[in-house]
């Protein structure tokens, strides 16, 4: 009698596994149609898409996101053939992000990758195009590690090393900083590489002993209050707190609540609505970006600008979607040049990008595949991110 | 350390610590009643922060409206949690509750993110309610002033309603045993469902609160706080009321000097409160005002 | 024993000889399982000591303490839920196995042969308290009589020599409570242990027990033989009057 | 009797076969993102029977697996990884100099992942295994998250938030499902032994169980550590699956994932586990659909909902636990018993016709 009861559920059991294993085959019998039909597999260039749109680093693959897709738009054909995207969540997690380059080259057959916001789920999923012989171009991974040892990944954005040198240079020679204490979040990979080597570009000016402090926090934390107490008693020029715009924005206005009135310095993903918001009333807050609105680099920025404000009336522009619309378009650009829409073509068309005209300025990729590119630093002011000035690569 | 920089974190530490403590209360009633660790306790602060910023956003209703109107739909929430969710497991094995527990949490989470997106929202601050304070060299906010005293009011409040009201005194007899307060004529039901009425409303203020302080909202805004928490509420002793308040304000108190003192290892502050809870649960079990009960054979 | 403010035992001075059967009664609540708790283990005495064979076992753990050879079973009866009848007797031979659990992973000989002969001796002396026949039926689903007897077969499987019941009696007709009787009467001399009960029906107490204690408020009240208790005022005064109307 | 044990263990050859003959065949016949999913599956059944192990045969809440995954795929992280790229990747603060020529090869590199991680498991066990139920769920979540905090901030060692990458890449099928495999069966044999009876007994009745002479502790200790042991073996292979890791993969929500696996395929079956790990992973990647934007008709077009997939699991968990707590396969285990059953009433009746 128990034993019936048994079968029942095994058979259940199997039929259960069975449905799930045969769902998990449709995608490649829909592939094997297509593949089939030549004629409609010949008409389309695939760019797979794998950002974050949900977890942690949602807000940034977010806005990625809509950077590409209004490229898209704008941009819909590259060599007479239709592109199409195929966008895929990669939940913020690095074993998904790997699920999601796979499935692209395994079942979507793309062409070309676009991404990921968040250097971790870059390195999750690099690996994997690179064995598949798949080119990746990074949209905002600013961790140098994503591009190394890696002939396929490239990136538009710069890198850690060179945006903390740059916000290290703009401390000590416009503000003129001779004392500085860093804030970071131990959690992210963006926030300690940031905070290292702007701390070694800031000993290197003013000497030992110029890090007054340096404090730890962690991704998702809401109080700040001690670290900032901690901040203030060391009384240092300048504070460099590099980290997500989430935990940075409460940080930030913290730190003004608390009567520290010195100028505060960070890195590009501050440039978001939501850190706005935070910090609106207050000053003396730099950044460094990618991209500004008010000094249009080059003529890609205006086209760039006047079709989000068309599709986006209500939000300003930010550097993510121009990073976003700009590894679009340098990805048609190099299916262009390289006249087919063959992987190993297109990523040998990559590596020879050299002054690509892209909305957040002129890139070229260098040995490794990363974009030397101008930085741009922004300052809050009026309610606003306001352009400061331009920092050339060196 | 000077004694601008103490006095200072002496206000970080009241700020915090009255958080956790408010929340902590809403923790340890809900325990307290049915052996159970809410977790969705956490995402009713994410829910009543949402409600009040739509409310005022959206709806352009006064603050004070939003807050209200968020109090009491985040406490019917609350009821409804419990009666779906929890009820019908109440015979069952206390892992399968807790278990229910985590899925009403995680859904809630996951509902949040795809009804109104992951990316966070700014919670704004009634002027009336929010301004900054300097004295000599320490500032904070006015709600370092305000949140304690909303969490005594409503603690004086708590301890009246328990200790003196008839509700109260089911509330208790349920805590002791609710089989045999059953037998005495008690609704149970009843009585726990207006526990967690009493409970979520707490989470809904905490809720409130806590995007006043730190003024962002999103969807998994509920779960380090929740956390930290839960820790406050075992180390004041669950199931006391006057001990969560007090594990709460231990806690914030804790964790501030812990980054005041040793600013170098304030990565470690998470691992600090788990370490204190870890070491609370091993040698104290019933926390600092709780009792060690034995179990019946 | 304390339990926070209150005394659930207080004064006992308890005695067992080789080979008796002694009945341990009083009143609910008079701290008899407490008793039990205490000599087993599971509670530790806040005051006094525990003897077992001239050592000190006061505060020892329940699994040395049945090491030791003292088993028990328990008033609510406390199977083993998703196991079969012999699986539930064989848990009480698992410390004495012979092997390590890396033999057992890879079904070595000394296990597996050690094993066997758990099993065997289980199987026999399932056969001896004729639950044979239901040897490989969930616990659960036994008769409630069976599984009081399941429940003291799974005791003497530690291979006792002092055993606790815990009212075996508990829920039995007159019929069954005859049997049971008999039955424990076999079991001491078969097996040649002593044993102590708790039990409310006299008819038990009186009829098995060579010697009683009478517990009242954790305080002994009388001792001695069912003819002595029967005819001990006090008792019938606090305790007899009350099971009259019991029964 | 005797037959029918050899026809179980025929059947159990047999079994064994068909399944080498699918990874075989899968190998060379699937693409590499169903390999790759596959694979993940595989992990999952691991973690699901070894958590099934602690929590539905031993009837400890424990939330701590993701902390012991993190131990383990640390471990072979840094044994396995080439000097060179250890050079290359420890840019911000140089590595442990003990660390940094080792390069081991990648199966020893694995086990040891499990070993390192028991050997936390039996350090944590130690005083959190005082604790039952909900305080020893929370407490065990604290240690995961301690685990992974201390992680995060011991820089020298594991690089930090910055993560590791270049571990040595690991593909085939083989690889992964003999690792399932054998755990499946060693767990089996566990439970199947005097010391599965052991942990039974504690889950069904702790004080019962202590007064038939079972060392309480003792076992808790062992089933935890084992569990411990499977969960790091798991890390450490989801390490050369991914071929990168960084602290924040382990956050206690991984754990969760764990959980919905063990709920849905019933707490106390290994078989369950087993099909719901393969479920879950392959029913995350079917789900997909639901994320993307979707036309119906041609007329109503419905926009992508990043975070559907999520909902849809963690609703199936509360129904699961609300209306089907037994899941998949509540306490019972596949088994031949009753297909031989059926084979032998149809051969009676068989012989009844020619009769």
């Amino acid at each position: 009698m128990i034993n019936l009861r048994r079968g029942k559920f095994g058979l259940l059991m199997v039929l259960l596994l069975t449905v799930s294993l045969i769902a998990l085959g449709c995608g490649g019998s829909e592939k094997d149609e297509a593949a089939e039909n030549g004629q409609a597999e010949a008409d389309v260039i695939k760019i797979g898409v794998y950002e974050p749109l949900t977890g942690t680093n949602a807000a940034g693959g977010q806005m990625t996101v809509e950077g590409i897709e209004l490229a898209k738009q704008l941009y819909p054909e590259v060599l007479g053939k239709k592109v199409e995207l195929v966008i895929v969540d990669n939940k913020s997690e690095k074993q998904e992000a790997a699920n999601a380059v796979e499935r692209l080259i395994g079942q979507e057959n793309v062409n070309l990758i676009i991404g990921s916001y968040g250097s971790s789920l870059s390195m999750s999923g690099g690996p994997i195009a690179q064995d598949n012989g798949i080119p990746v171009i990074g949209c905002s991974p600013t961790n140098p590690a994503v591009t190394l040892d890696n002939d396929y990944y490239f990136r538009v954005c710069f890198i850690d090393p060179f945006q903390g040198t740059v916000m290290s240079n703009y401390a000590v020679n416009t503000l003129g900083a001779k004392t500085a204490a860093i804030i970071q979040d131990v959690q992210q990979d963006y926030s300690v590489g940031l905070a290292s080597y702007f701390e070694k570009a800031f000993v290197a000016s003013n000497g030992e002993g110029s890090i007054v402090e340096k404090v730890n926090y962690n991704t998702g934390d809401k109080d700040f209050s001690a670290q900032l107490t901690a901040v203030k008693a060391t009384n240092p020029d300048v504070i460099f707190a590099p980290g997500n715009f989430l935990e940075c924005g409460i940080l930030v206005a913290k730190a003004r609540e608390l009567g520290i009135t010195v100028p505060i310095l960070g890195g590009d993903t501050w440039e978001a609505e939501e850190f706005l918001n935070q910090v609106k009333d207050y000053q003396d807050i730099y950044f460094s970006t990618h991209f500004t609105a008010e000094e249009p680099v080059t003529p890609v920025s205006t086209i760039f600008l006047d079709e989000y404000a068309k599709a986006y009336p209500d939000k300003p522009a930010n550097a993510f979607g121009a990073l976003g619309f700009d590894t679009y378009i340098l990805a048609l650009d190099a299916i262009e040049r390289a006249g087919s829409a063959d992987p190993e073509a297109i990523k040998n068309a990559l590596a020879a990008t050299e002054g690509f005209e892209g909305a957040t300025g002129i890139i070229t990729l260098d040995e490794n595949g990363d974009a030397t590119k101008t930085a741009v630093i922004k300052k809050v002011e009026g309610g606003q991110f306001v352009y400061e000035t331009k920092v050339d690569p060196k | 350390m000077s004694m601008d920089i103490l006095l200072q974190n002496i206000a970080n530490s009241i700020t915090l610590g009255s958080l956790y403590a408010l929340i902590a209360i809403g923790y340890t009633m809900v325990y307290g009643i049915i052996r159970l660790i809410n977790f969705a306790h956490a995402d009713l602060l994410m829910v009543a922060a949402y409600i009040a910023f739509y409310g005022i956003f959206l709806f352009t209703l006064p603050w004070w409206v939003a807050f209200l109107i968020a109090i009491a739909l985040t406490a019917l929430l609350g009821m409804s949690i419990e009666k779906i969710a929890y009820r019908p497991l109440r015979s069952s094995p206390r892992i399968t509750v807790l278990i229910s527990a985590i899925g009403v949490s995680f859904l809630l989470e996951n509902l949040g993110i795809v009804a109104i997106g992951a990316r966070p929202k700014p919670f704004p601050r009634p002027e009336q309610l929010v301004w900054n304070i300097h004295l000599g060299n320490i500032s904070f906010l006015s709600l370092t002033i305000i949140i304690p005293i909303i969490t005594l009011v409503l603690l004086a409040a708590l301890i009246f309603l328990v200790k003196k009201t008839k509700m109260g005194m089911a509330m208790r007899a349920v805590s002791k045993d609710y089989e045999t307060a059953g037998l005495m004529a008690v609704d149970v039901n009843k009585v726990i469902s207006t526990t967690f009425a009493v409970g979520s409303s707490l989470a809904a203020i905490g809720g409130i609160l806590w995007s006043m302080q730190y003024p962002q909202v999103d969807p998994l805004m509920g779960v380090f706080p929740g956390l930290k928490c839960f820790i406050a509420a075992v180390l004041g002793g669950i199931g006391s009321v006057p001990g969560a308040m007090l594990g709460g304000f231990v806690l914030g108190f804790l964790e501030i000097m812990l980054v005041a003192f040793f600013p170098h290892i304030s990565g470690y502050r998470d691992a600090f409160a788990f370490i204190i809870l870890i070491l609370i649960l091993l040698f104290r079990p019933g926390g600092i005002l709780g009792e060690n009960v034995i179990e019946k054979v | 024993m304390q339990f926070g403010g209150l005394t659930a035992v207080s004064e006992l001075a308890l005695q067992v000889m080789p080979g008796e059967i002694i009945g341990l009664i009083g009143p609910n609540g008079a701290g008899k399982t407490t008793v039990f708790n205490m000599i087993t283990g599971v509670y530790t005495p806040t005051r006094g000591k525990i003897y077992y064979k001239g050592q000190d076992i006061t505060g020892m753990k329940p699994d040395r303490i049945t090491s030791l050879g003292i088993a028990r079973t328990f008033q609510n009866i406390r199977l083993f839920e998703s196991m079969s009848v012999l699986e539930n007797v064989m848990i009480s031979k698992h410390v004495r196995l012979k092997a390590c659990l890396a033999e057992a992973v890879l079904g070595l000989p000394r296990y597996t042969r050690s094993r066997q002969a758990q099993k065997e001796e289980c199987i026999e002396l399932l056969k001896k308290v004729e639950l044979e026949d239901v040897i490989n039926e969930p616990a659960v689903s036994l008769p409630y009589g069976k599984q009081r007897r399941l429940e003291i077969v799974r005791a003497l499987a530690t291979s006792p020599e002092l055993l606790l019941l815990d009212e075996p009696a508990a829920g039995m007709n007159p019929n069954e409570s005859i049997e049971l009787m008999q039955f424990i009467n076999r079991i001491r001399d078969e097996f040649d242990i002593t044993v102590l009960m708790i039990e409310h029906h006299m008819e038990v107490i009186m009829g098995i027990c060579e010697r009683i204690y009478v517990l009242d408020y954790g305080m002994t009240l009388a001792q001695g033989n069912p003819e002595q208790i029967q005819n001990n005022e006090k008792v019938i005064e606090a305790y007899l009057g009350v099971v009259d109307l019991d029964a | 009797m005797d037959d029918r044990l050899k026809t179980k263990f025929i059947l159990n050859v047999v079994l064994l076969l068909a399944v080498a003959l699918l990874i075989y065949w899968g190998q060379d016949n699937l693409n590499n993102f169903q390999i790759r999913i596959l694979n993940l599956a595989g992990i999952f059944a691991i973690l699901g029977v070894s958590l099934n192990l602690v929590l539905g045969f031993t009837g400890m809440f424990s939330l701590g697996h993701a902390g012991f995954m993190c131990i383990g795929a640390y471990t072979t992280a840094i044994l396995t990884m080439s000097p060179r790229s250890k050079e290359i990747i420890y840019f911000m603060e140089p590595i442990n100099p003990v660390l940094a020529n080792i390069q081991w090869p990648v199966l020893p590199a694995i086990i040891l992942g499990g070993i390192m991680a028991a050997v936390f498991g039996f350090l944590i066990g130690f005083p959190a295994l005082r604790l039952r139920d909900d305080y020893l769920a929370i407490a065990t979540l604290g240690f995961s998250e301690i685990i992974r905090i201390v992680v995060t901030n011991t820089i020298t060692i594991t690089n930090g938030a910055l993560g590791l990458k270049n571990i040595p890449s690991i593909k085939s099928l083989w690889v992964y499902w003999l690792a399932t495999i054998l755990t499946i069966l060693i767990i089996k044999r566990i439970l199947n032994s005097s010391w599965g009876y052991a942990f039974k007994a504690i889950r069904d009745n702790e004080i019962a169980a202590e007064a038939m002479g079972i060392n309480i502790f003792k076992h808790k200790l062992l089933s935890f550590t084992i569990g411990a042991f499977f969960a790091g073996l798991a890390g450490a292979l989801m390490a050369h699956l991914i071929t990168s890791v960084d602290p924040t993969m382990f956050r206690f929500l991984f754990t969760f994932q764990i959980l919905l696996i063990v709920v849905m395929g019933g707490m106390g079956s290994i078989s369950g586990s087993v099909v719901a790990a393969l479920i879950v992973t392959i029913g995350m990647e079917v789900l997909r659909i639901v994320e993307q934007p979707m036309n119906l008709f041609g007329v109503l077009s419905i926009p992508g909902l990043p975070g559907m997939r999520m909902v849809i699991f963690s609703i199936l968990l509360l129904l699961v636990i609300l209306f089907y707590r037994q899941g998949l396969m509540g306490t019972r285990e596949f088994n031949w018993d009753w297909l031989i059953n059926k084979l032998s009433t149809f051969k009676l009746r068989k012989r009844g016709e020619a009769a």
